[in-house]
């Protein structure tokens, strides 16, 4: 086992442990805290696959402002801090079912893909994939469109977001 | 790099399916957005090892990722703000208590 | 490669060999040799906060007319470890109502959100933890964890004051953070590069202050915010919520909390160096000259590095004891509709500029004097803003009052 | 500039200007006016620039200014849009240049800028007034600022820019287009004041009437389009596309395909135009604001129905040997001489001085469209320009005398005097001096007074035409509309102007601000002087003089210049007759009357308009309201989809007893019950179950579904 490995499943462990926290937790701020290890976790892969951007990206994008913004919302919506009585429905034994259903046949599409286990090539020396990044970002003839219509779809989501949120005036 | 793409989809996987149950069995209607994070996570996760595991040089799936952060952000901030709002009008966010849509 | 030179490579070979001669394999040996570089560089960190407790004592008592610490050792240079065997022996409590394990994690994620951003902080050419390409970043993500591990301590120990304590916090921390990424944003600009390195390595001919004074001036009050520091230290106002997110600890873990926020105040210090001094360099081409070759030496460029640090902290501390604390409504007012919108006004100003001018002999000209002229049509907005506040609540409404004795 | 690029940018300053004043500076009133003004006037620059072009151009009918872009792509061919200027479109947009220009600088006088706010003004409402107390403390009431006045400004520039695109297309699309932008230009506008009941339903009044007329006109472009494949101007309008057109037979009336699209293009335009029968729209239009009155009513909108005709003429008379009238001619012919009498008798017996004004110009318009039916495109379309010229004069002076008396109204205080009823003005010519000249000249341009005004000649030419081709029906019917229109213009002027004031307000009405007056002068300006470019060469004394350039230029646009008139007296003196003789009968019946009690022309059925509303609405608003209330809503509505969502269990039920009571089979019988008593037991048992409104047990319940259909089809298929 290389290190390499050995770093992967340390973390797939973390995340899978603290996913399942988070939607088994009976408190729902561990829960939000739980969150926060599994995109920690999943943040520590994308440095594996040599995203570094989008893995610094994703501390502060999900942990420094998603993760809050649920914590805040479990304590917006509650009378007492403490939550009390079993946090799954009564539909949890067909949903459990379900979801291993969903793992299984994904991962049966999956398996039967020719290149399921592909190996990856170095990144060539010499190019900078950040940079690359950059540009493809802003460049017209790659990603601007689609860009720009995302930042316009965050900044209409924080309007109405707002608007929903604020409580009419009486 | 030693680890086979396959690994990467697995844990996607489960991580989607995990998420997934998160939506369908869990109370709090927060909880169900949690869910939600997972699932986002599992296919940000994918986006990212099918930009490595194929021509780095395309761009594609780190932009995607990018456009998914963005769109998780944005489901967030209104899955909240909804929320939010139901609370102050029913004083409850148990999803099995939201249960008006009905004939 | 001789100690001199190069320190932290130097003893990293050495090590290295050391462990290979022991019968380690080679992947082994450099993980250890990269472990215990990363325990040198914690203890190293660790010692500068124990430092900064005596500095920080014996300054506002110097800003208060006092003498501070002075009993043990020579000019009370061991208070420090007074304190912290003080800290030790204290009483290790956990309330009743805590969530145990969220609130004795949370003082550890407040220091190591701190220590982390150790890893790119370059001390010199030669000693770093890391050279990032996207360290710039890495800053501000690393600081999420801090406004986490403050939610966490609030939530946590159960306390209504601690939890608005660490409210505030946090509106505060995630408000700031914005015009700070916008003002980190400048240095990256101009220097066309996210790394620490690059951008200490372009200010080898003029530091960054100069080009764009107002960015650092951004920066400063983004830091402060972010510190939780006065006049901006509404997480811990006394007569109001008596200590903030920390009410409930004691002993040591507070002294974590307390440890973190002096590194994390000396850290900012020394990044305001490293993007808009010139970091461990800077020293405007003169180590060029045959005659000051030695300035590149890492050994001075770390003296250099700390002085400057030091400096920048001692500007925060300046701030922190002679300024009032603000209400929060305005805190949070003044970032939203002024930092925020200043910030990206002058990212963008900057961002022009520095394309228009950058191939011209005009470059440090047109920078500065942009910045001069932004600030003086900021100046007049807000003149007139203040002007026209002042009018509305003045003005009296005789004239109504007249007309109605028609 | 190349002058191409200059015709594709004059709709837009004013279309800017509305999107910048609704957006941003819909609280600065003055940024709000100079925007607009500003916009209006960058258009009526290019638009100079363009007419200036044109007239240098040599033969400039076979050359036209024209560029067009692929729009649309339909099928592997494209609908390209563009520009066309062409002589006809080079004078219309001349004179809608000046006047939107005149009626934008005017609006800025109409709605009070400058006055202070009203006292209890409110959204939706004509201003009332404000209250001053000056040093001394005397009170004083002005006229006030219009509170929604950035507004206006924003709607008529979004009009300006319907009515230049209109004008510049070079396909029916985009004349559609703008078209319709006119449409919502005007319904917003007559409703501006949305807090009067009666200015709402004028505008839903008007925007469902032009709507009958914009069913038709679609059906003909629609026609056009699978006809032709194109909807160019110059695709259409060629010779060998109109001859095929023309010998194609429809089932319809046994018309030709081009008379039946020129018809249903026709019927676009007696809406757009108001024409009988579709003219009810235009007199209760009046409830807008006056310089909305002017400009779409009068000046723009209503010339856009007679320009759209002028524009598919070749179309219309594709067909017509110059003597015998084709069908669709006779139909266009008689609809423009009728409605040119009908509206005139009714103008007589009306006292609102704005209504008098609005049926004066239903009349005036059916004159252009009865010349267009006999052939006479030069006549209607110099008819067209004069008349827009007069007839927003007139407007705009009707408006500054409303605004006198309202100042009247103000200071006097006395506000059971209705500042639009002539009967209550009188001796204004003292009082508001330019606006008497130059209502004056507006009306005696309208009348037809001889030589001196426009008016004269473009009438003279369309009766000229009416009788040198023979159509003797046509032209003594429109002879006797200008007598009248002669006789009800005196009246007017007569009424409003001349003897001694009636009312209080009318002694105290004053004359108005310079931003009104001034858009009054330089429209009287051309309404005297845009008569002399088209003095027939054949006219006694003055003909020659100056030369015939209007029928020389708009000619051109036609394939075969239409040849000169042969002069005759007749028509002349005619024209001569019915001018004078009227503005003589109307000054002489009016000088004297005191109020409306003697007036001998208050019949009942011209002051009630021929009961046209009454009918239209006991023919069809109530049988509309009829078909909406209780067969659409009650019958269909609720007995039969609700009936049938709500009894499909019951009727199930009535199926087994049908089946039991007709076959009476036991087994049957209980095999019928059995299905609809398990349905029905089912259905409850399973709705709790099924049905809980819980969104997770939807999510959990889809799927399981999808997995399981997942699952049997890979081990089905595989």
């Amino acid at each position: 086992m290389t290190p390499d490995q050995f770093i992967f499943l340390l973390c797939a462990a973390l995340i899978i442990a603290s996913a399942i926290m988070v939607v088994t937790s009976k408190n729902l701020v561990h829960s939000a805290l739980w969150l926060v290890a599994t995109l920690f976790g999943v943040a520590i892969l994308y440095a594996l696959l040599q995203a570094a951007f989008l893995a610094l990206v994703q501390v502060v994008v999900y942990i420094g402002a998603i993760a809050i913004l649920f914590i805040f919302a479990v304590m917006l919506t509650r009378r007492e801090l403490r939550d009390k009585g079993p946090q799954l429905n009564q539909n949890w034994g067909l949903s459990a079912v379900m979801a291993v259903f969903t793992f299984g046949g994904l991962f049966y599409i999956l398996s039967s893909w020719s290149g399921f286990s592909a190996k990856a090539v170095e990144i060539p020396v010499g190019t900078d994939p950040l940079r690359m990044l950059g540009y493809a970002l802003v460049s017209p003839d790659a990603y601007v469109l689609p860009f720009e219509v995302a930042s316009i779809l965050l900044l209409a989501a924080l309007v109405g977001a707002v608007y929903i949120a604020t409580a009419s005036k009486k | 790099m030693s680890i086979p793409l396959s690994w990467y989809l697995v844990l996607s996987a489960a991580l989607f399916s995990i998420g997934l149950f998160g939506v369908l069995a869990r109370k709090n209607a927060v909880a169900i957005l949690l869910g939600i994070e997972l699932m986002l996570n599992a296919v940000n996760i994918n986006l990212v090892a099918f930009w490595r595991y194929g021509s780095t040089a395309s761009l594609a799936g780190q932009v995607f990722a990018i456009i998914v952060f963005a769109v998780a952000a944005a489901e967030v901030a209104v899955g909240l703000a909804l929320i939010i709002s139901v609370y102050r009008r029913r004083t409850t966010v148990i999803a099995d208590e939201l249960d008006l849509l009905k004939w | 490669m001789t100690f001199w030179n190069d320190p932290i490579n130097f003893l990293a070979e050495w090590l290295r060999g050391v462990f290979m001669g022991w019968g380690m394999a080679a992947s082994p040996a450099n993980a250890v040799t990269d472990i215990i570089g990363i325990v040198v560089m914690i203890l190293f960190s660790m010692g500068i906060a124990i430092l900064l407790v005596w500095v920080e004592r014996k300054v506002v008592a110097r800003f208060q007319d006092r003498l501070g610490p002075n009993r043990i050792g020579p000019y009370g240079l061991f208070q420090p470890f007074a304190d912290i065997v003080k800290l030790i022996i204290k009483e290790d409590i956990t309330p009743d109502g805590a969530d145990k394990l969220v609130f004795n994690m949370a003082p550890v994620i407040s220091l190591a959100s701190v220590i982390l951003i150790w890893a790119v902080v370059p001390l010199a050419s030669k000693i770093y933890g890391v050279d990032l390409n996207v360290a710039v970043l890495y800053l501000v993500a690393v600081g999420s964890f801090g406004t986490l591990s403050v939610i966490m301590a609030g939530w946590a120990s159960n306390n209504k004051y601690a939890l608005i304590g660490a409210f505030r916090m946090v509106a505060t921390m995630i408000s700031y953070e914005i015009p700070m990424v916008v003002a980190l944003l400048i240095p990256t600009i101009i220097a066309g590069t996210m790394s620490v390195k690059g951008i200490t390595q372009a200010q080898s001919g003029i530091w960054f202050v100069i080009l764009s004074p107002l960015g650092l001036l951004l920066f400063l009050i983004c830091a402060i915010a972010e510190l939780g520091r006065s006049p901006f230290d509404l997480n811990e106002a006394e007569s109001e919520i008596v200590a903030g997110f920390h009410i409930e600890y004691t002993g040591m873990k507070f002294g974590l909390f307390y440890a973190g926020e002096l590194l994390h105040a000396f850290t900012f210090g020394g990044f305001m160096a490293v993007f808009f001094f010139g970091g461990y360099g800077g020293f405007f081409g003169l180590e060029k000259l045959s005659a000051f070759t030695w300035l590149s030496n890492p050994f001075i460029q770390l003296v250099v590095f700390l002085i400057k640090a030091l400096i920048g902290y001692w500007v925060i501390m300046w701030v922190k004891y002679s300024m009032p604390r603000i209400r929060i409504d305005h805190m949070l007012l003044f970032n939203w509709k002024f930092l925020t919108p200043l910030a990206f006004v002058l990212l963008m100003m900057t961002a022009l500029v520095d394309k228009l001018l950058a191939p011209t002999n005009f470059y440090v000209l047109g920078m500065f004097l942009s910045n001069v002229l932004f600030a003086w049509i900021v100046i007049e907005i807000l003149r007139a803003y203040s002007k026209r506040e002042r009018s509305v609540t003045v003005e009296p409404a005789e004239p109504v009052a007249q007309a109605a004795h028609h | 500039m190349a002058t191409e690029s200059i015709i594709w940018l004059l709709p837009l300053p004013p279309l800017l200007a509305f999107f910048v004043i609704i957006l941003f500076t819909n609280k600065g009133k003055a940024l709000s006016h100079s925007i607009a003004v500003g916009a209006a006037a960058l258009s009526w620059l290019g638009s100079m620039v363009v007419f200036v072009r044109t007239l240098a151009v040599e033969n400039f009918g076979k050359e036209v200014f024209q560029s067009s872009i692929n729009w649309l792509p339909t099928g592997d061919k494209w609908l390209k849009i563009g520009v066309l200027i062409d002589p006809l479109s080079a004078i219309t947009i001349f004179f809608v240049a000046w006047t939107v220009l005149m009626i934008f600088i005017y609006s800025i006088g109409y709605h009070n800028y400058g006055q202070p706010n009203g006292d209890h003004d409110r959204k939706g409402l004509p201003p009332h007034g404000a209250t001053l107390i000056d040093e001394h403390g005397h009170q004083q009431t002005v006229p006030s600022i219009e509170p929604m006045y950035a507004r206006f400004f924003a709607f008529i520039g979004l009009f300006a820019f319907g009515m230049y695109t209109l004008v510049v297309s070079d396909n029916l699309l985009t004349m559609f287009v703008g078209w319709e932008i006119m449409g919502l230009c005007s319904y917003l506008l007559i409703g501006f004041w949305f807090g009067k009941p009666s200015a709402r339903n004028a505008a839903v009044k008007a925007f469902m009437t032009t709507r009958i007329g914009d069913v038709f006109m679609l059906l003909g472009i629609s026609f056009i389009y699978s006809a032709t494949g194109s909807l160019s101007f110059r695709d259409i309008l060629n010779e060998h596309t109109l001859s095929v057109l023309a010998s194609t037979t429809t089932p319809i009336l046994g018309l030709s395909a081009a008379g039946l699209m020129g018809l249903l293009l026709f019927i676009g335009t007696v809406g757009k135009s108001a024409q009988w029968p579709l003219h009810v729209w235009l007199p209760d239009a009046m409830e807008g604001p006056t310089p909305v009155s002017a400009m779409i009513h009068a000046a723009t909108m209503v010339s856009a129905g007679v320009y759209a005709v002028i524009r598919m003429f070749p179309l219309i008379t594709a067909g017509f040997d110059g003597h015998n009238l084709t069908t669709t001619m006779s139909v266009i012919a008689f609809i423009g001489a009728f409605t040119a009498l009908f509206a005139a008798t009714i103008a007589v017996a009306q006292n609102d001085i704005k209504r008098v004004l609005a049926y004066s110009t239903i009349s005036q318009l059916g004159f252009m469209i009865a010349a267009l039916g006999v052939g006479a495109y030069v006549a209607a379309v110099f008819h067209l320009v004069t008349h827009a010229f007069f007839k927003a004069l007139l407007f705009l002076g009707s408006g500054s005398v409303i605004h006198g008396m309202e100042h009247g109204v103000l200071h006097t205080g006395d506000h059971s005097v209705d500042p639009q009823d002539m009967f209550n003005m009188g001796g204004l010519r003292k009082k508001m001096p330019i606006t008497f000249w130059t209502f004056l000249i507006g009306g005696f341009a309208l009348s037809g007074f001889p030589i001196l005004t426009a008016g004269f000649w473009s009438k003279d030419e369309i009766l000229a035409d009416a009788f040198g081709n023979g159509h003797m029906v046509v032209f003594i019917t429109l002879a006797v509309a200008a007598f009248l229109t002669a006789f009800y213009t005196m009246r007017q002027i007569t009424l409003t102007f001349l003897g001694e004031p009636r009312t209080k307000p009318a002694e105290h009405a004053q004359e108005t601000h310079w931003t009104m007056t001034l858009p009054l002068v330089i429209l009287a300006v051309f309404a005297i002087g845009f008569g002399w470019v088209g003095i027939p060469e054949k006219f006694p004394v003055l003909g020659g003089l100056i030369p015939n350039w209007f029928h020389e230029f708009v000619g051109g646009t036609l394939a075969e210049r239409p040849e000169v008139l042969v002069f005759n007296m007749v028509p002349l003196m005619t024209s001569l007759v019915v001018a004078l003789g009227g503005l003589l009968v109307g000054w002489l019946v009016y000088r004297n009357v005191k109020s409306a009690v003697e007036d001998k022309l208050q019949i009942n059925v011209l002051k009630n308009k021929y009961y046209f509303d009454e009918i239209y609405d006991f023919l069809f608003v109530k049988p509309s309201y009829w078909f909406a209330e209780t067969f659409a809503y009650k019958f269909i509505d609720q007995t039969i989809i609700d009936g049938f969502i709500n009894r499909i269990g019951g009727v199930a039920q009535s199926l087994g007893t049908g089946f039991r009571k007709y076959f009476d089979a036991p087994v049957v019988n209980g095999f019928g019950d059995m299905v609809g008593e398990s349905a029905k037991k089912i259905g409850k048992k399973l709705s709790p179950i099924i049905q809980r409104g819980r969104i997770q047990y939807y999510m959990v319940a889809s799927l399981t579904v999808a997995i399981i259909v997942a699952i049997l089809y890979y081990f089905i298929l595989t």
